[in-house]
């Protein structure tokens, strides 16, 4: 509750004290709710059993529907995520005139720790919407061009994504025993055949669009392409992780038998929508839309390596949707540094600016060296483990999937090039150290994780084994 | 008195009184002057009134419901008629029609 | 136990402090830094290597493990190390001639604004280098077998502000990761199979003939993939040569003498699986003979001195893998370490040349500078005569330890590998003769400018070719005498249980192959010395090379051909889904949608026309139609 | 439906009148034929009152219909001088669309209870039709809509002002005002 | 009946009082009469007074007032004091538009009390007739005059279909007492022994509520007058019209509910057609009012599905919707009437708000929201309750329900486009003028209500 209610306050505040006060302060104070987090987890004193600790519970909607929050590995990661980016999104803010993004991304982190945390369907659904409606305002508002005609299609897709997901859930709902909407009851639920495909469809085209799995993607690139960079981190580093936590939390256990039914229509897709993105990703000359691509296709294999029900897939994307978070979002205040400093975002205006700043270059390429997942860096232990479990359900798909190590070196290392290297065309101006410090830190992660991948593994694993058995429990998928 | 149901059957007086209301409502459709038309509205009602007198008479037994009905119908009409008009008048003064066909302004 | 940690962990810490600090380090400190870890590591080492001598079970390493890497459910790898007898031979000539090549750039490249980064990144290499030699599981393997691509990306692209430099870096990197893809999904592959990647649990569960020979076969290919793009075979190999671009100790170091091997270290590694699947076996030594001769041609026609050793090294691995086909793993693994001593020769040679020249590397802009550099001169020829097979040199005995394997194995590969090292001699001998023979031909660069390399330059010439003189000890043919001779057969031998089979074959015989071989060299020595110092030829513009030698001259075109067969289609591909499918089809899917909605609404103002009598006839019609339902249903 | 022979005469004769008053109503070119008819047609359902011994309601209609409202119809008529027949034809087309449409609705009200047949019991007839009866139902169960209504007429009679009250702007005002609003 | 009694009271004394005066100054004595009537309502409905007495005059056949229907009348009042409070006047001296309003609602009272189909009639005329007027009270625009007779003809048209299908009920079933049928149906027992009579009744009495209700195919006045109308009167026809119009529908449909089978099937469809066509009719409109005019048509559709639920027990869910509804077209048909200029009545009117009037902005996007039912409005609290209960019955309905609701992003968001427009050129002197405290109050509630829904169901 601390982690929700922290930001929803420093928002308020945000929103009235408007831009009197410093962004570098507010980014501090939103490290605050880091530090709750840390709080809470004393405070209740989880134990990393795998089981989701209630925090917080009080009747809401009716007897039924109570406001429950609860907290285990997987949702302790997912938060030490959201509460660890936003400050840096905030810290990333490069003018003084954009009011009322602030506010609104603290917003973001309340709304996000509550998906994150919901334990309830409906308040899941809930704060599924609330995350929705900041990153809409905050992309209408500060959209470079056309931001109506972006944000609106935007916000249709994922707003009939969820529609379906609330029909699901809604359901779910009707079918407990005594009407509640409470996560254990709502998995106890026994469905036959049809209607656990009727319902799983209803989750997954919810996760499927935000995620997004490759035929419902195309709101992603315009979007993130023109929206603000603090939007579009937090849209790839943290939005695109709720459609992940949801397939994962939400969809997989609550599918019923049909995960079966889905598991191969997924990975296929997720699977195109690899290849799709990457090759997409490689003519790209504008460098928001190449990551975007490249966001595509990673978030794609985490969608296969998932629906391989594999606890190696399983533990590996959880641990790949933590480490793209990171290289995301770093890749993107890497451009807004670009874009302020050297005046463009595109390549072909690009170059050459290795030589002004030794430190952002070497920086810039860890991260790009990190997303294409060469080993010791972050990306690697995830991709691995990914591959292996798709390559374990089908090899030929395996092999598909693989090829994005070639694909993703090819257009990361085209970005690398074609903005850094060669004779420049542009100059970039004087970074300023503090502006290096965010990143900094997420170039740390990047090293730190990729070197000991398993402190996280560790931490998620028991929650995992534990969704693992909610999956195989009611449906006997698994053996 | 005569109970007229003696020698009729009560669809007699319900076809009779269809029979009417569709003429009201013919009426209503085809003609095109305001007041026609609210005079179509009134036959209609009167359709109405005669069926419910009908069903009175039928059920008899004091059951004055459908006669207290059609008293309070020929009251709604009344008033009705006093605003309709009154609306028509308006209208009149400011176009100088009264033909429904031409108040199209307000569409799509 | 720490010794391996202090081996890998030197070079590290070099790599460290001079990419953190190196900045602000005086340049001596820094280059001196970087020498000396990898030294201390040589040092160590040597140490493990005598350890290792005495050890009571031969076939037994060092063990190291540091961390669990990852462990979920049974995928389980650990980050570990293990040093045996093959691992530590890797590691002396990685280390050992690593040092050398770190003492020489301090020379050669004392003059670039990015020095630090230049010793950051070597250390880095060796340090990722020995990883994959170290490691022990597959995964440690790809971990440096990553790493190493990565420092080669970053060392050809190590002058960024050229862009063509920046291409070919990328290049690399790419073609190395299509091996990579295939040495990963060797890695899936055996771990589906063995349920482990570590060495002590796979290797002798490969040997103990339990597997079935597809997958054995499977397996093998994937990893083969990946030593294609690493050791740059066909058809991955056209990375090498532009890999060029990089400094010259960068060439010595990466592209000749250590990460370019790493394919071959990796087949001898799992020379059990290679050794049971002969499909494989096949594969390689055709591909490798083919690589061999191609380069080898390509070599003949090239003007730029870097690029005609670039091609020769990928002549010689290929001849690496033709003994590995052979089943002559040993072979390999000589020919692996001397030729590491003369490439790194002569690519420091050469190095010493351009550093002369002041950054040419045209052969036909030199000419005469034997009386110029002597050092280098005398050197570069050692290394010359070690590479061509010149008697009794290192390169004579490996070399011919290969030929005689394959003539053991398949006397058309035999023929096709000596033709195959004849050429060698033919173009190695026409870039030293013009090189250092003849007339000087350069016009913009003063002939007297032109001086001897430092003693750091220097210093590491000598010994290495000290040691390409010296390098056939190692295992001298069994001819000579069983005291002297096979030492590295016997060292390897615990490691290669399978391959020892080897048949022995007639003194006679093998004496009539030497005595061919040292005909050919002979015959190929006058022929360039009449055509390149008697009648001091200039190769020729490549714009007037005749038919067959443009051919050559533009390397069979295969670049054009990957050009338009892979890069081509795949950048159309890319625009075309972009803008077709992406754009059109899904994009115009969802704008269709919200068009079909809009065409819809716009069909109410037929409705909603505002005439009156039509909405009371709707309205009736409606509720005709509804009772009407009611009729029937 | 029995046979149509053996109704009673008066309720034939009646019906007839009343059916054939309401389709000159409905088709009558002019307005205040139209108005005669109507009151006509009242006249006749008057008649259908007393038949059903709804003797109250007969004059009732009598007065209220035929004495109020269509005098008040008839003096709007007047007033708004639209005795001639103003009203442009419609085309045939329109009127068969409207036949139908009525015709439709007519034939499934009468389909509905042919199918299902109509099942009311039947009573005999007391003397509820009388004012005596029917007032005192008024004035006890119905008091609630009786008073109520007032709220109608008050509600109608403030309208009809609000509506019929003059005041300055001339018709060219007028027109103006909403060319104004219309061209924008 | 309170409510009935004051509002009649404050009609009349209104009426009188303001006969020679601007009608802005009855506009405070009016609003605070509703809004009495209200508090006194919401009282009596939470059994915190009692005004048992004060109705025992009248026989209780009629008209019966349940705790519910209480909060109805409760919410009706304070709606349309807010209405009267937020809206401004018109210049004319003499308050009969105030007073009508006054009378138009104790007709609303009428309806969702009544028990008797002649209350439900008189109390459907005592709505409409003053309707019909102020419809038309904008005299000398045309456009206003014609909405008057549109409505008016056609409203006409509806009660004389409703009064056929009183007639029918009658005969069917002898009564027109609605808890006396209700009685009689549950006798009767199967649903093939039900006359015809009763079956057409009821289906010609529902498209007159239909029409009250705006529900397709019986919709079609509703764009044209509610854009004809001044906007007062939309509001008020939008709000107070469909919410008594619904649940006059419930406590009539409910007499039938031996019948639920059958005519929940009718409706089913009705609701959806209306769904899908009012959103997909909504995308394509020009003006403010319009788009708003189809959006009430769409709420219709929901509003149905509530019909087909199980309704006694959950009378609360359409109380929630209707104040949902309620608060969120007040504010935005209030917006409309104050940026909408003479040249501009689109959605360009909202151009450049942002930059004008920063909390104007956040209160249209919350109420927009809320209409849109979005988290955590109460739009969206509504919804779900409603959604939820309709899914039991047809959960391919709320499905459609659903979509539609997406559809109707595309309109209520259109506003957004101006909004955040930095617009230089064409400020809207309106948008500097400040906004009614009441406004605040209607859109907080639209956030309180949204967080604490449990209120709902606890208070009812």
């Amino acid at each position: 509750m601390e982690i929700i209610i922290l930001p929803l306050i420093l928002s308020l505040l945000a929103a009235f004290t408007g831009s009197k006060i410093n962004k570098t302060v507010w980014g501090l104070l939103s490290f605050v709710s880091l530090f709750a987090m840390v709080y809470m987890k004393q405070h209740y004193g989880i134990h990393n059993d795998g089981v989701w600790h209630n925090t917080y519970d009080v009747p809401w909607f009716s007897n039924g529907i109570h406001f429950t929050l609860g907290i285990d590995g997987l949702t302790g990661l997912m938060i030490l995520l959201t509460n660890l980016l936003v400050p840096i999104i905030i810290l990333s803010i490069q003018t003084n005139n954009q009011k009322s993004l602030i506010p609104l991304i603290l917003f973001m982190q309340a709304a996000l720790n509550g998906v994150f945390m919901a334990k309830d369907g409906l308040m899941f659904y809930i704060f599924w919407e609330l995350a929705l409606i900041p990153i809409y305002f905050i992309c209408l508002l500060y959209s470079s061009k056309d931001a109506f005609k972006t944000t609106i299609k935007f916000f249709i897709y994922t707003f009939i994504g969820s529609l379906a997901m609330l029909a699901s859930l809604i359901y779910l709902y009707l079918k407990t025993e005594n009407h509640s909407f409470a996560y254990d009851e709502l998995l106890s639920v026994q469905l036959n055949y049809s209607e656990s495909i009727w319902v799983g469809a209803g989750f997954l085209f919810a996760f499927a669009v935000k995620i997004p799995i490759f035929p419902f993607h195309s709101w992603q690139a315009n979007t993130y392409t023109n929206a603000p960079a603090q939007g579009s981190m937090l849209l790839s580093g943290i939005m695109l992780k709720m459609g992940l936590y949801g397939l994962l939390r939400w969809f997989m256990p609550m599918a019923g038998e049909s995960i079966a039914f889905f598991q191969p229509i997924v990975i296929l897709l997720a699977v195109i929508g690899i290849i799709y993105g990457a090759v997409i990703a490689i003519k790209q000359n504008d460098l928001k839309r190449l990551i975007a691509f490249s966001s595509l296709s990673h978030v794609g294999l985490i969608a296969a390596g998932f629906m391989t029900l594999s606890a190696v897939g399983i533990q590996g994307g959880v641990l790949q949707m933590f480490v793209h978070g990171i290289n995301v979002v770093a890749l993107f205040y890497i451009v807004e540094i670009i874009e302020t400093h050297a005046g463009s975002r595109e390549l072909s205006k690009l170059g050459g600016l290795a030589k002004f700043n030794r430190l952002f270059a070497a920086l810039y390429l860890i991260v790009v060296l990190g997303t294409a997942a060469v080993p010791l860096t972050n990306g690697f232990p995830g991709e691995l483990l990914l591959l292996k479990s798709v390559f374990d359900y089908n090899t030929i798909t395996g092999v598909f999937a693989g090829l994005t190590i070639i694909l993703c070196a090819v257009y990361m290392l085209r970005m690398y090039q074609f903005s850094m290297l060669g004779e420049g065309k542009a100059s970039l101006k004087e970074i300023g150290l503090m502006k290096m410090i965010p990143l900094l830190i997420l170039v740390a992660l990047v090293i730190f994780i990729g070197v000991c991948p398993q402190l996280i593994i560790d931490q998620i694993s028991p929650s995992i084994q534990k969704i693992m058995l909610e999956i195989s429990n009611s449906k006997g998928v698994l053996s | 008195m005569l109970n007229i149901f003696q020698s009729l059957e009560i669809s007699h007086y319900i076809y009779l009184s269809c029979v009417l209301f569709c003429i009201g409502l013919f009426g209503v459709l085809f003609r095109r002057n305001a007041i026609i038309l609210l005079m179509c509205i009134e036959l209609m009602l009167n359709a109405v009134n005669l069926l419910f007198a009908a069903f009175s008479e039928y059920m008899g037994d004091k059951d004055a419901n459908g006669q207290m009905f059609v008293f309070f119908i020929m009251v709604v009409a009344a008033a009705e008629a006093a605003v309709g008009l009154a609306i028509l008048v308006m209208v009149y003064r400011n176009t100088r029609k009264t033909d429904v066909s031409f108040l199209d302004s307000l569409k799509d | 136990m720490n010794s391996i940690g202090l081996i890998l962990g030197l070079p590290l810490a070099g790599f460290l402090i001079n990419g953190i600090f190196g900045k602000n380090l005086p340049k001596s400190i820094v280059g001196w830094l970087g020498t000396f870890t990898v030294l201390a590591s040589f040092v160590i080492a040597l140490g493990v290597f005598n350890d290792l001598r005495h050890a009571a079970i031969p076939s037994e390493g060092l063990h190291f493990k540091l961390f669990t890497f990852l462990n979920i459910e049974n995928f389980n790898v650990d980050f570990s190390f293990t040093l045996d007898r093959l691992s530590v031979m890797m590691t002396l000539i990685i280390t050992g001639i690593g040092s050398l090549i770190h003492l020489y750039s301090i020379a050669y490249m004392h003059e670039d604004e990015g020095f630090y980064k230049f010793f950051a990144y070597l250390n880095f290499f060796i340090f990722n280098m020995l990883m994959l030699v170290l490691g022990a599981n597959f995964l440690m393997l790809f971990f440096g077998w990553e790493g190493v691509g990565l420092c080669s990306y970053l060392l050809i692209g190590f002058w960024y502000k050229n862009a063509e430099y920046g291409k070919a870096a990328r290049k690399a990197f790419i073609m190395n990761r299509i091996g990579d893809l295939g040495l990963l999904m060797g890695l899936f592959l055996i771990f589906h199979q063995y349920q482990s990647l570590d060495y002590s649990i796979v290797l002798p569960k490969m040997a103990d003939g339990s597997t079935s020979q597809a997958m054995l076969t499977a397996i093998s290919m994937c990893l083969f993939v990946g030593a294609m793009g690493k050791s740059a075979q066909i058809p991955l190999y056209t990375w090498l040569p532009d890999a060029m671009a990089g400094p010259t100790p960068v060439s010595a170091l990466i592209h000749a003498a250590t990460m370019v091997t790493a394919g071959v270290y990796l087949v001898v590694r799992c020379e059990a699986l290679f050794y049971l699947s002969p499909i494989t076996n096949n594969v390689i030594l055709w591909v490798g003979l083919a690589t061999s001769l191609m380069a080898a041609l390509i070599g003949l026609k090239q003007n730029d001195i870097k690029k005609v050793l670039a091609y020769s090294t990928v002549s010689q691995l290929g001849l690496m893998f033709v003994a590995l086909g052979c089943g002559a793993y040993t072979a390999a693994m000589f020919h692996l370490a001397t030729h590491a001593f003369f490439k790194a020769l002569l690519f420091l040679g050469s190095g010493s040349v351009i550093h002369a020249m002041h950054h040419e590397q045209d052969i036909r802009q030199m000419g005469g500078l034997k009386s110029k550099m002597p050092i280098t001169y005398i050197t570069f020829l050692i290394g010359t005569l070690a590479i061509t097979g010149f008697p009794f040199l290192s390169g004579f005995f490996s070399k011919d330890e290969i030929l005689l394997a394959a003539f053991d194995h398949n006397k058309i590969v035999y023929v096709l590998s000596v033709i195959s090292a004849t050429i060698t001699g033919l173009y190695m001998f026409r870039m030293f003769f013009v090189t250092f023979h003849g007339t000087y031909r350069n016009h913009h660069h003063s002939f007297d400018k032109v001086h001897e390399s430092p003693w750091q330059m220097s210093l590491p010439l000598m010994i290495l070719a000290v040691l390409s003189v010296l390098g056939g000890l190692l295992n001298l043919p069994s001819y000579l005498g069983h005291n002297v001779s096979m030492k590295l057969s016997h060292w390897l031998a615990p490691i290669l249980p399978m391959a020892e089979s080897h048949a022995e074959m007639s003194h006679n015989t093998e004496f009539m192959l030497v005595g061919l071989v040292v005909l050919l060299f002979v015959l190929v020595v006058l022929y360039t010395r009449n055509k390149y110092v008697s009648k001091n030829a200039v190769p020729e513009e490549d714009a007037l090379t005749p038919s067959t030698g443009k051919v050559l001259a533009n390397k069979f075109y295969v670049d054009e051909l990957y050009d338009m067969v892979f890069v081509k289609p795949l950048e159309l591909l890319s625009s075309l889904v972009d803008n077709m499918i992406d754009s059109k089809l899904i994009g115009g899917l969802i704008a269709g949608v919200s068009t079909l909605l809009l065409a819809i609404s716009g069909l109410n103002k037929k409705i909603q026309n505002g005439n009156i009598e039509y909405y009371l006839t709707f309205m009736v019609l409606a509720l005709a139609l509804f009772l009407g339902f009611n009729l029937f249903f | 439906m029995g046979n149509i022979s053996n109704l009673p005469i008066p309720f034939l004769v009646l019906s007839f009148i009343t059916i054939l008053c309401a389709l000159y109503v409905v088709t009558s070119k002019n307005p205040v034929h139209s108005v005669l008819a109507l009151i006509l047609t009242f006249f006749s359902i008057s008649a259908h009152y007393v038949l059903l011994n709804a003797q109250f309601l007969a004059i009732v209609n009598l007065m209220v219909y035929a004495g109020a409202i269509m005098v008040l119809f008839l003096f709007v008529l007047m007033l708004l001088n639209l005795s001639k027949d103003s009203e442009p034809v419609k085309s045939n087309l329109w009127g068969v669309a409207a036949a139908i449409s009525a015709g439709l609705l007519l034939v499934i009200i009468t389909a509905s209870f042919q199918k299902t047949g109509i099942a009311i019991m039947q009573g005999n007839a007391p003397e509820i039709g009388l004012v005596k009866n029917l007032g005192r139902v008024l004035m006890t169960e119905y008091l609630v809509p009786f008073e109520l209504s007032g709220i109608l007429f008050i509600a109608a009679m403030v309208g009809a002002v609000l509506l019929g009250k003059r005041d300055g702007a001339t018709v060219q005002e007028i027109m103006d005002l909403n060319n104004d609003a219309n061209n924008a | 009946m309170i409510g009935i009694l004051i509002v009649f009271i404050g009609a009349v004394l209104v009426l009188f009082l303001g006969l020679n005066k601007p009608e802005g100054g009855m506009k405070t004595l009016s609003s605070l009469v509703l809004f009495l009537a209200g508090v006194l309502s919401l009282l009596e409905s939470l059994s915190i007074l009692n005004f048992e007495r004060l109705s025992n005059w009248a026989p209780k056949n009629m008209i019966d007032f349940s705790k519910g229907d209480l909060m109805f009348v409760s919410l009706l009042a304070f709606v349309t004091a807010a209405i009267i409070a937020i809206f401004p006047t018109v210049e004319e001296k003499g308050s009969d538009r105030l007073g009508l309003m006054m009378l138009s609602l104790t007709g609303a009272f009428m309806m969702i009390g009544a028990d008797h189909l002649v209350m439900l009639f008189l109390g459907i005329e005592v709505l409409s007739i003053p309707l019909y007027v102020l419809a038309g009270s904008d005299k000398h625009n045309l456009r206003s005059n014609e909405a008057a007779i549109k409505y008016f003809l056609m409203g006409a048209f509806s009660t004389a279909i409703f009064l056929l299908g009183c007639a029918f009920i009658y005969g069917g079933s002898g009564s027109l007492s609605l808890s006396e049928i209700s009685l009689r149906m549950s006798i009767v027992g199967h649903l093939s022994e039900f006359p015809a009579l009763i079956k057409v009744g009821v289906i010609l009495m529902s498209t007159g509520l239909l029409f009250k209700v705006s529900a397709f195919p019986f919709h079609f006045w509703a764009p044209d007058v509610y854009e004809g109308s001044p906007n007062k009167v939309t509001t008020f026809m939008a709000v107070v019209v469909k919410i008594a119009g619904f649940v006059a529908f419930a406590n009539y449909l409910q007499a039938f509910e031996a019948l639920a089978s059958w005519y929940s099937k009718w409706l089913i469809i009705l609701a959806v057609c209306t769904i899908i066509f009012g959103n997909i009719a909504a995308i394509s409109q020009k003006t403010v009012k319009r788009t708003l005019a189809y959006s009430s048509i769409a709420h219709a559709g929901y509003l149905l599905l509530f019909l087909i639920t199980p309704m006694k027990a959950n009378m609360w869910i359409l109380f929630a919707y209707s104040v949902a509804y309620a608060l969120s077209t007040v504010v935005l048909f209030y917006f409309n009437d104050k940026y909408s200029t003479k040249k501009e009545y689109g959605f360009g009117m909202f151009s450049g708000l942002l930059k004008n009037n920063q909390s104007a902005t956040i209160l249209m996007v919350i109420s927009l929201f809320s209409i849109a039912g979005i988290p955590v409005t109460v739009g969206f609290t509504a919804k779900y309750y409603l959604f939820t209960s309709a899914f039991e019955v047809s959960p391919l309905a709320v499905g459609i329900a659903l979509l539609g609701s997406a559809i109707s992003i595309m309109y209520y968001f259109k506003a957004f486009k101006p909004m955040f427009e930095s617009a230089e050129s064409n400020t809207n002197e309106a948008h500097a003028s400040k906004i009614l405290f009441v406004v605040y109050l209607m859109v907080a509630a639209s956030i309180v209500f949204g967080m604490f829904p449990y209120l709902f169901e606890r208070c009812f």
